[in-house]
């Protein structure tokens, strides 16, 4: 793609390639992106991270796109494309990167008022305002327009009550935006888009123990919140449509994760031996893994076409399909990981397992969660039956 | 389910009601923490649950009777596994009264049988086998040794995983008293006492809260009256022990499917999304009726299994196989479904999704995984 | 089972070992069955098996437990079965077998009048009338209970109009057993069981072309033919639940069928090699007939298990369950065949294909009609799904 | 789709069109007769067609200008077959325009490419590659003998199944100068006339209604400047002649799903049943879906490895054997779901789901079956 460059994009691509080689700690080389507020703690205690967090945010490249005033750099999506490149070239991620930057901060362009924008996207810009999801209830999962979380009109504020789950990172996040309940006569139709401060009085959330032993989401319990007025993004009851382009934005950014796989092939032969003809040395596991790995190259290869067609202005129609063949070869390949590790893929805790045994092990687990969160298997083959394929509802 | 006897069903209804009342689910959790680990000072086992167990003549399904068991045979045997299988219930009986009984009933002398199997059938003894020597079974790929000095045997390696290798005080071990790791000559099987000088053992925590053992054994001086069968000749009972077991295992996972299986039922039949019931929805139900089917085929397979041991059929080994990789493929699947067709909660500690899939993976492992009984089955079969 | 057998059933085991020893025909040893209509005038060219079948005839023991009057020998279920198991023994088979015996037979037995049963049963008993099954139309295949055939009261006839499709042999049959609509205002409610000569003036059978090249199946279409009042079989529009009897003699009748199998892998061997470690040479493909090979004899557990509750009175629930997974090991074994033998699979005619292999590869093409006959694969799982699981509707 | 240049995208519009008019899926019945087989007269393509191909410049695409072609490359070649093999449509455009040529480009000195390429290029001649020699795909594993008397090559042996080979007039063959089947070193391509003295050849009725022919080879007298390549050196040229037409066959394969499945979807969309359309049941929405996406993955590594052999990139063999394994698999299980999601129509000859299927095994076998690319993919990374 460099080649065909035009001539200021190359100019662009050498002065970021030069300010990122002069400012990216080089301790942090191929730390991967630290995504979730759980982080939160880790980074703050590693002053490199610290460093390279204040000098994007000056600099505006970890939202590049947005104007200054909202704290970004007033990009082209090209040159932002670009920053994205050089960056993985050198091992760096993006520090800013975050719920804000990905769903809130791009939805709240679209929908929210200009005092919105200034209030909170430069702390979603500097990385200083983290952010969570108020959207599953109990009783409403993959059905989530049946939510239930009540918000009455009190003349100068909203008195917000009801309980939201799966909320990532809760016990640690600033703000939340939730959906909530404005109307109780319609679905769809009575959901406004609110904007909630973690510390107001009556929140309370509780981390959920995964099967995993991940603690990263919560339950959330708001007992008669006040908000104030200005906090509704958008119409009162209009709250649906700026959560199905947030679901848009969420579902772009998890087809961008990157599945950096490593091969299963040599920790079969470590584990499993070498037959006198030099394959994985049992037959069975063997074929399953040849399986695995050949679609998930052929997964890969979708990825970067789908990419490029998107690029392109094709149909951006793929992005259920891409979920859940995503989450199928992931899950399958995890599977498969601790088949080969055996008697070692099967430890919790404790030196008899080697700590990337250990890692495999609540890898699998964890990716269980894939075929459910972010619009289950089942809903997302709805979604492709009826949208893509055109079949009758 | 096969056609049982009066006695088998008396048994299996008996079992059936003693593990809802004694051992349902919430046994277990007792023995993982709130971080969905488990406990750090958990044995893997409840004693006084055992108790009952031998009380009620479990630990002698398959003693004779002249031992002080009852001599029901390895389908009783199954059955109550089975119902242990439903609630996950932890305890010793598969490793105990089937594997080291079955070493002793195939492998020991009258004497080594009168002096080990009266404590294994009444439960005073909780016995268990030691074949393994790393990630994945392979009997003959181990180099735990045996020598001979003067009329005692000095023993020195490493045994892991050993199935509850830390709730037993006997051990069925083999070691190689001639041979290279790999080679079917030089196996030989010992009765090793817990508190034998030179073993030491220490807990795996495992993902399902059980708790095998590595033992360690350093000089372990073995009394030659202590070998099983033929010194160097074990190769052919350490595979007959294991046919038994991974027909044992397979039974408890036909019980843990059929169990995660019935809970998934349940919750589509309650669970409201998008205005319907769940399990009104035709994609999740034409997955159940799959799914249906293929426990049908488990079920079948692990009691055509039983019945060959009990039968002494000449095919075993081909129906051991077939048993443990049929209930490994399904118990796998269903618990996976179990998982994804909870949704969210099915995700949490809390629930009991993710003990079934915990369990699971490593009953897969047990007694040869799924693909070694896939394996073996294929060759056996001249594929 | 026989060493516990009760003194009078041994007594006349011996019995009919003696009589099936001294009057099944040698030449006829091990030869398949012949169920179908179309294989009618093979047998008939067959003196042999003229004969067998007149020596049966007189026995009554093609339909063994049928009354004398009907043509059957007034046996036990248990000396049926005998009969059954002692000619298998032998290499038998019973000649009288037939939709006639297995499905229209028993349903006659419980629904006809005592004139029908005269009228029609010898006739069975004997080989000599041939019946075909008229259900399916164009537009009624998985949803029989649509079906549109009008059948109008004339008074002193009925009168049939209308067309039906899957008709097995209807081209070589004498009659025809058919669901026609006698009230157009009620859907299952509104149907009825006749029996129809197919010598009426206004029939016409025209054999339809099948993927493996059979014409086992017919078009049927009936213009304005007159069938006597006498011929309906049960009340007026109670047809529906003599239908559904006779289609669960039917899955009874397909649940029989052995599932007879050579094992794949010598023939693998044969065609792929054999690598230096003793395995068929072709490690994925290999890895596929393994699992065939075990689920087949899962299957074959399963069969043997089901039959000996069923015996001992057990749920017969699980004929949906098992149709299933015969027809998905069976299709997958037929793919599993033609891909070992290679390009030797995939020929249809000619010297350069063996006649083994051609006929594998029409075996393979016939059962894809597995999944869709005798109910698809999506009813029976509706039907397991339902009434099986209990899941609402 | 991969995002196409103008010509590209012009001339896939160009061969969508024409395929529509002129090859519909009526014209690949015209070859089979009534009981569902072959014509005993087909000659297994339809010489018109062919014709009108030739004039398009579709046998002349990946022949360089010099030689009378266009170079446009194998992406653009392989959009033609794609369009191609939505309709089944049978002609001898992948032996003769990719598989012939290929080896010409590949293994043909300037000499050799003047005196063939024109004639293939205009489609006066047709060409096809002869490397097998029995039921499965295994170029080295050959008998064909080639010995040298004088300055001549004398050929004695049996090539089949050569595809088109009753049409073509020139075989790229191979056959063993020196070793033993099995052996990689030894094995020689030449370039034979079909009507030279000693060759005959017979057709095969296959199941697609297309004409391969065994290839009969005595005393076949080949002059030495028809010898491609290097003699006994000609493995590597084989694999790379076998890796493009393999991914050529990907191509038509990923056409044939792409149709099976729209075909599928239309009935779906339509047929009524249970009075509902049946593609509202929620058990046949998510097949489709499932196989959606699998069709995708076919479309991605057919076009990844296409590009990578117009860009002569390092890793073609593993690409070609990912595209032609995955539309393998894909083809496969589209044109099963096919047949089933019709019902009984769908089970007859009238209906074209059964040319869907019968054309999917064919072409799974062609050029190294689904399971040999699989093995082979797996070889070439190492499992």
């Amino acid at each position: 793609m460099v080649e065909s460059e035009a001539s200021e994009d190359r100019d662009f691509r050498l002065e970021a390639r030069a300010w990122l080689k002069a400012n990216f700690p080089a301790s942090l080389t191929n730390v991967p992106g630290l995504l979730f507020q759980g982080d939160r703690h880790a980074a703050e205690a590693n002053a490199d991270y610290q460093l390279w967090r204040a000098r994007m945010t000056d600099k505006g490249w970890g939202v590049p796109t947005w104007e200054p005033r909202y704290g970004g750099a007033g990009l082209s999506a090209t040159q932002a494309k670009i920053i994205g490149e050089e960056l993985t070239a050198i091992g760096g991620f993006n520090p800013i990167r975050s719920y804000g930057t990905m769903m809130l901060g791009p939805t709240l362009l679209e929908y929210g008022d200009e005092a919105q924008k200034l209030e909170h996207l430069p702390w979603i810009a500097s990385h200083e305002r983290r952010w969570c999801q108020g959207f599953s209830e109990p009783g409403a999962g993959s059905d989530l327009a049946s939510l239930q979380m009540r918000c009455t009109d009190m003349g100068d504020h909203w008195l917000v009550s009801g309980q939201k789950i799966w909320t990532s990172g809760a016990d640690q996040a600033d703000w939340c935006f939730a959906l909530v309940r404005t109307d109780t006569s319609r679905k769809q139709g009575g959901i406004s888009f609110l904007l909630i401060d973690m510390q107001s009085e009556g929140i309370e959330a509780r981390p959920i123990v995964l099967i995993s032993g991940s603690t990263h989401f919560c339950e959330v319990f708001f007992n008669d919140v006040k908000v104030p007025k200005g906090n509704l993004v958008g119409q009162v009851n209009h709250g649906w449509s700026i959560a199905k382009r947030l679901l848009q934005f969420e579902r772009n950014s998890l087809s961008e994760v990157k599945a950096d796989i490593t091969p299963l092939a040599p920790m079969a032969h470590d584990y499993l031996g070498t037959d006198a003809l030099g394959r994985i040395d049992s037959p069975d596991l063997r074929a399953r893994m040849v399986r695995n790995g050949m679609r998930h190259a052929a997964y890969m290869a979708t990825v970067r076409r789908f990419a490029q067609e998107a690029k392109n202005g094709g149909p951006s129609h793929g992005v259920s399909t891409l979920k859940n063949l995503w989450s199928g070869i992931i899950q399958e390949r995890g599977e498969l990981l601790i088949e080969l590790m055996g008697a070692n893929g099967l430890g919790w805790s404790g030196d008899a397992y080697a700590e990337a045994e250990r890692e495999a092990t609540r890898a699998w687990l964890h990716s269980k969660a894939f075929s459910i969160y972010g619009g289950s298997y089942e809903v997302q083959n709805n979604i492709t039956a009826k949208h893509t394929l055109g079949l009758p509802g | 389910m096969a056609v049982l006897n009066d006695e088998q069903q008396m048994l299996k209804d008996m079992a059936a009601e003693w593990v809802r009342d004694r051992m349902p689910i919430t046994a277990l959790r007792s023995l993982y923490d709130h971080g969905g680990g488990g406990r750090s000072d958990a044995i893997g086992y409840d004693p006084e649950c055992w108790a009952e167990m031998a009380a009620m003549g479990w630990t002698g399904i398959i003693v004779p009777e002249a031992h002080g068991g009852s001599d029901f045979g390895y389908q009783s045997l199954g059955l109550i596994l089975e119902e242990l299988g439903r609630t996950l219930a932890a305890s010793p009986l598969l490793s105990s009264a089937l594997g080291a009984v079955t070493a002793l009933r195939l492998g020991g002398d009258a004497v080594q049988q009168e002096r080990w199997l009266p404590g294994l059938a009444d439960g005073s003894a909780i016995g268990t086998i030691a074949f393994e020597e790393g990630a994945h079974f392979a009997p003959e790929r181990i180099a735990t040794s045996a020598t001979l000095s003067g009329d005692q045997w000095i023993v020195n390696g490493r045994k892991h995983p050993v199935q509850d290798g830390m709730a037993a005080n006997i051990f069925i071990a083999s070691a190689r008293t001639s041979g290279q790791p790999g080679d079917r000559d030089g196996l030989t099987l010992f009765v090793i006492d817990a508190d034998a000088a030179g073993l030491t053992r220490d807990p795996l925590d495992q993902i399902d809260a059980r708790r095998p053992a590595a033992l360690t054994l350093k000089d372990v001086t073995i009394a030659s009256d202590r070998v099983l069968g033929e010194v160097g000749k074990g190769a052919d009972l350490i595979d007959a022990i294991v046919d038994r077991a991974a027909v044992g295992m397979a039974a408890e996972m036909l019980g843990a499917s059929a169990q995660a299986f019935d809970t998934t039922m349940d919750y589509l039949k309650t669970r409201v999304q998008f205005g319907a019931i769940i399990g009104s929805f035709q994609a999740l139900q034409h997955r159940a009726a799959d799914l249906f089917g293929e426990l049908q085929l488990t079920q079948s397979a692990v009691e055509d299994a039983l019945i060959a041991i009990d039968d002494d059929a000449a095919d075993i080994s081909a129906l051991a196989s077939l048993a443990k990789a049929t209930a490994g493929e399904t118990l796998h699947r269903i618990s996976a479904q179990m998982v994804q067709l909870h949704g969210g909660i099915g995700m949490t500690h809390e629930h009991d999704a993710g003990l079934y899939l915990k369990r699971a993976r490593v009953a897969e492992q047990c007694y040869g995984s799924t693909a070694w009984h896939r394996d073996r089955w294929a060759r056996l079969n001249g594929y």
